[in-house]
């Protein structure tokens, strides 16, 4: 080398030092403080007015376990539900037809400014309005029909219609307009650009929140207990206007929609995962 | 004479909520339907010839679903009174008082209901209790110049046990006739507070324009008196003090 | 010139808000014959390209292709407007190759090149796999078959285009600036592929700023600014020895 | 020119025709049908067993508009609430502190995994786990501190908070690192960098969903009527359980909450575009 | 040379993961010295900027600025490491100039410079606005105080970063290939600052491509290759006659 690079002069030779590892101690400290908390938390529980055993006793009860299978296909029937409309809703919303926008419009202000609580009771009184569904010699009775469960599928379903539209607007926007020019170009229709070339791209951006709205499906379900779907929650009432066990019960029901929602998010995320892969050139 | 609809389906709809024992409720361990209005409501039908078929619905759509004709009938407990008359008839089968009950701990603290005035008291926002309570502290505690009592409203009857248990109320108010069921689940916890402070009849609500089938249910239940069904029943569900001696239709005042 | 033009545009005019993109422009296309079109940027190329296409709405004026007026049906003296259908057929006597080439990020650039004649002409997917190939072949991607667009280099992805729109058997192919958004060392291949289309007598309208492609390969070349055609003829004389005071101007400072 | 432009020959000259307008017959159709069918529901509601002097009458009624009232000031205050948990809990989960992490994970998980409605009823039943708050003789009984008012305040913050903790997240995440170092590079320690320059950049990505969940809050008020905070759908209910006008009572209540969310809709565009605007540079 | 060093690096290691992207690496730089460093991409020149300012964590080694220890305590014969805050307070002798600016979007070019003053030093703002556009003016920038970094070209915003940096008052200031990032015909504005720094005295160490530059103004320059330090000299030795076969090839490649 040309030039000496160091020029050690009054420094000192640090090589030989020990190093000692950050203490931490304020970090042991909260650790402490936290499980100390956790610990107060748990004995209050424990000592509290609960009685673990009905806990314990009714985790796996018949009507629990019920609840829980109705709690499970509704969200998902309902998401369904959702999904449909939603799309049909967010194609009506970027029509060229101002009908149609129009409708898609109103529909989203509508069930998106009403508490879906309001919703599930008014489908199941439909009755008050239209006695009657259909004409003439072929109508049914509105009652018959309208169950707790129709009502809530309905209700949880048409409800969730109106965000999800909102999610798949925000999807279709995301794909490059270069796409569906390319498309009509090789003489697609809007409709079969849409289903072949702008939904399959779109599906990356609305997976993720899609997810989310599945996760929060699952915990709206319980609303559906004020028209007597008979899902987790409801379910748990019941046990409790026999027994009093009013405490008991709800974390009864809290146990399982942690354990649902601690199974959805990583599967969630495994989803994302899949449709965020490989998309690199399309950014 | 039963409608036709009601002897063609072969049964009876009738709208419950099972939150009430112990006239209503849904066993925990089974969850079937029982209770002794579903018993009697059963034994009825039968004795009229059809099936029962309970319809689980809530508190404030029972009325309703009268009038829309989900359900022929209401069986689930409901207090007979003139405003509920404007919208059905009521055939009455049991007397229920209204009852202040208190913390088995607190029980010396309370030993009349007059000494309620100025407490807080809870009963279900869904019925009628609100009223007794306001009618009973206006009668005896405002008119003699004590503190009125403080109606605090729940959810329902287990909400407002619930409360009492945590001391955020005083005193509840239920239907007497469940409290010594009450008292069975949860032995040494709660304890009456005097005698029930109001008696109401508990009816079947029927629509208004079915007089056919109130006769029907009328006769019905006067034969189950007449055979001993209703004694034994009353006797099962801890009732016998709640028992009528007659079947009245809108008998409630 | 002889017989009926392929295209023959008439007194178009075309307004954004109240910009005026393009000022009554006339031109017509022989069947066979290669058009390079260059000019300014804003000059209204792609507009006019687009215009053809349907993909943008003429304010008036005429646009035929292969004898059809497009955009409208004619009945007596009136001119109705067409179904979204209608114009989607229209289309298919078109293919566009796009400056961004576009082409669908989700499918291979097999499933691009057969998803029009499948999709659209619903012909067998069997029959339209194979034609592809040989397109792809034709291209000189017969090896990229199976790859997804984010997998292909630029050059890749514009002759994947160009085999796309060549799949519906167009009559007319109308390229918009296909080298300009290409690496220098990509341009070639493309320049390639479109020789190899012009001379095999595909009719094509392109839109260049490839002077050397345009000398070499086109039957006219037309100079358009603001909106207007300024000048047209072979390329060695537009190219060469240009009229028009904007045309040179134009051509000095683009060969600087 | 040196060539003519156009060779016009067998094509028609169609410059004097008459151009028709597209009749647009689906159009009007579809707007004809949706008029009959809104005029049918309009009727059936009119006709139907439903009282609409009742409505007319109860929409101003006090105990609606007190209700009304307690709706606005509870969403604003949860949010409040909310937004500051949130926010703490988004520091803690960008720590590099794995403690602080874990409790931040920790609580999101916890209350975005159960239901609303469960966690306003275990606050509102705290009592049966502490009788008593605070030590020895500075303790106040639970009941007296737990009202309903403080339960729903805790419930809906609460719970609000777990999910603002993930928007402020991906907020904060979708700043540049680069600020971060130039941040620290200037001498500005982890919490000074954040303060000052991470957050006035994150706003931009925070406010618009955040204006979501600021509707969402308002209606998510209705579900504190299970614990007797007299917001607008419990005093309705109260009404009913009186007059049995359930429907009526329903809709007075539908009508006020499309009332707010009609306002705070646009009034979230605005803000969305005024925290979009003069963003081009940071991009 | 004379003296103690103003930075003194001692054999400092550093892996990223099982990548070893500082291979100990010595480096003493005087008071006033101006260094240039050289080197292909991914040599690590960036990584040991970084280092010196405590960006990124050294495995093994010191380094020394002004004489104190960075990132640890010494009691005794242990190291100790620092808190964040007092790292924070080691930062604030040296300033830095990133590639990419990093100016703060939402802030004018005067907020940017007073920033730091005002909140990390707690000094008036008042005053630190007035120092802040005597800063601006060296820079050539006094009219742009209340412009937004959006507003500004690339060259400004970088003019504006090292005054932002300057603000702090730092004894040495480190400079991460400040040009890179801009159009050439701005490059020239931002080194002419950086000359006129050079010249009034200030330490400082460059990572640069701008061989012009580093022969100009730099008193040393150093290459690095692989995460070692191969050469070491005066501009016109290391960049004119270098002696490292890694070296020779280096600057052919880039002059070429
Ligand atoms: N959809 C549109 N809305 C508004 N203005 C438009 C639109 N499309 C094009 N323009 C404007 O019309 C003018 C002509 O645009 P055009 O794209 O046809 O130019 P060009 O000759 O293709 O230029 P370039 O070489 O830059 O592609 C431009 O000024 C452009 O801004
Ligand atoms: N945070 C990091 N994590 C992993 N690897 C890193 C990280 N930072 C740098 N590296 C790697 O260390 C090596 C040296 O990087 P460095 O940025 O120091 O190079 P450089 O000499 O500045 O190159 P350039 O001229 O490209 O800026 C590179 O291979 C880089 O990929
Ligand atoms: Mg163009
Ligand atoms: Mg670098």
């Amino acid at each position: 080398m040309t030039q000496p690079v160091q020029a050690r002069s009054a420094l000192p030779d640090i090589s030989g030092y020990r190093l000692v590892p950050e203490r931490h101690w304020g970090r042991w400290a909260a650790v402490a403080l936290i499980a100390l908390l956790l610990a107060g938390l748990a004995r209050a529980f424990a000592v509290g007015d609960i009685e673990w055993t009905y806990v314990g006793q009714f985790l796996t009860a018949p009507a629990i376990m019920q609840g829980l299978v109705n709690t499970i296909w509704m969200s998902i029937a309902a998401m369904a539900l959702g999904i449909t409309l939603g799309v049909g809703t967010a194609v009506m919303r970027m029509s060229p037809n101002p009908v149609l926008q129009g409708v898609a419009m109103g529909y989203t202000w509508l069930f998106r400014g009403t508490p879906i609580i309001l919703q599930l009771l008014l489908w199941f009184n439909l009755a008050l309005v239209f006695p009657k569904l259909g004409w003439g010699d072929y109508s049914l009775r509105t009652v018959d029909v309208m169950t707790p469960m129709l009502a809530a599928l309905l209700g949880l379903g048409i409800n969730q219609g109106a965000y999800t539209s909102e999610v798949v607007r925000a999807g279709m926007l995301s794909v490059d307009t270069g796409q569906y020019e390319a498309a009509k170009s090789i003489g697609m229709t809007r409709l079969t650009a849409l289903r072949r070339i702008v939904f399959p791209q779109a599906m990356r951006v609305i997976i993720p929140p899609l997810g989310n709205e599945f996760i929060g499906m699952v915990k709206l379900t319980s609303l559906a207990s004020v028209i007597q779907f008979a899902e987790i929650l409801h379910n748990a009432q019941n046990i409790y206007y026999a027994n009093s066990r009013v405490i008991e019960l709800l974390i009864v029901a809290a146990i399982w929609y942690l354990v649902i929602v601690s199974i959805l998010t990583p599967a969630q995320m495994l989803l994302e995962r899949r449709f965020s892969r490989g998309a690199g050139g399309s950014r | 004479e039963l409608p036709s609809r009601i002897t063609s389906r072969g049964a009876i709809i009738a709208a419950v909520v099972p939150n009430y024992p112990p006239l209503e409720l849904r066993d925990p361990k089974t969850n079937e339907l029982t209770g002794f209005d579903i018993e009697l409501g059963n034994a009825l039908a039968a004795k009229l010839g059809v099936r029962m078929q309970w319809q689980e619905t809530n508190f404030e759509q029972m009325l309703t679903s009268v009038r829309t004709g989900r359900v022929d009938i209401v069986m689930s407990g409901m207090s007979d009174l003139a405003s509920r008359q404007e919208t059905a008839t009521f055939i009455d089968y049991l007397r229920s008082g209204s009852q202040f009950f208190t913390q088995a701990s607190r029980a010396a603290e309370f030993a009349t209901p007059e000494a309620l005035c100025g407490k807080r008291v809870g009963a279900s926002r869904r019925t009628s209790l609100p009223n007794d309570i306001k009618a009973f502290s206006d009668a005896e505690c405002v008119a003699k110049g004590r503190p009125a009592i403080e109606y605090v409203p729940t959810e329902g009857s287990a909400d407002a046990r619930t409360q009492l248990r945590q001391g955020r109320i005083d005193a509840a108010m239920q239907g007497g006739e469940t409290l010594p069921y009450i008292m069975g689940l949860e032995p040494n916890t709660y304890a009456p507070v005097g005698e029930p402070v109001r008696f109401t009849l508990m009816g079947i609500a029927v629509g208004k324009e079915e007089a056919g089938l109130q006769q029907a249910l009328a006769d019905g239940m006067r034969a189950l008196i007449a055979d001993g069904t209703y004694a034994r029943l009353l006797e099962k569900w801890q009732l016998t003090p709640s028992a009528i001696p007659e079947v009245q239709i809108n008998g409630g005042r | 010139m002889s017989g009926r033009p392929l295209v023959s545009i008439v007194n178009v005019e075309k307004h954004f808000g109240s910009f005026h993109a393009l000022k009554g422009v006339s031109l017509d296309v022989q069947a066979g014959e290669v058009l390079c079109i260059i000019g300014a940027s804003g000059s209204g190329k792609t507009t006019l390209l687009r215009c053809i296409n349907q993909l943008v709405h003429t304010d008036s004026g005429a646009i035929w292709v292969d004898g059809e007026l497009t955009g409208h049906r004619i009945q007596g003296h009136s001119l109705h407007p067409l179904s979204e259908a209608e114009i989607a057929r229209q289309r298919l006597s078109t293919g566009m190759v796009f400056q961004r080439f576009n082409l669908f990020p989700h499918m291979t650039a097999l499933e691009n090149i057969v998803e029009g004649p499948v999709q659209v002409q619903g012909r067998p997917r069997r029959e339209c796999e194979a034609e592809a190939r040989t397109l792809l072949e034709r291209v000189g991607l017969a090896h990229k078959a199976d790859a997804y667009p984010a997998n292909l280099s630029g050059g890749q992805q514009q002759r994947v285009a160009i085999a796309r729109a060549l799949a519906m058997k167009p009559k007319l192919m109308l390229f918009d600036e296909p080298t300009s958004a290409l690496d220098p060392e990509l341009v070639g291949d493309v320049l390639a592929v479109m020789k190899e289309l012009a001379r095999s007598g595909m009719t094509m309208i392109v839109v260049t700023h490839e002077l050397g492609f345009a000398k070499e390969v086109a039957d006219r070349v037309v100079f358009m600014d603001h909106g207007s055609i300024v000048e047209s003829g072979s390329a060695s004389e537009v190219l060469g020895n240009p009229r028009e005071a904007r045309t040179q101007a134009f051509l000095s400072a683009v060969l600087s």
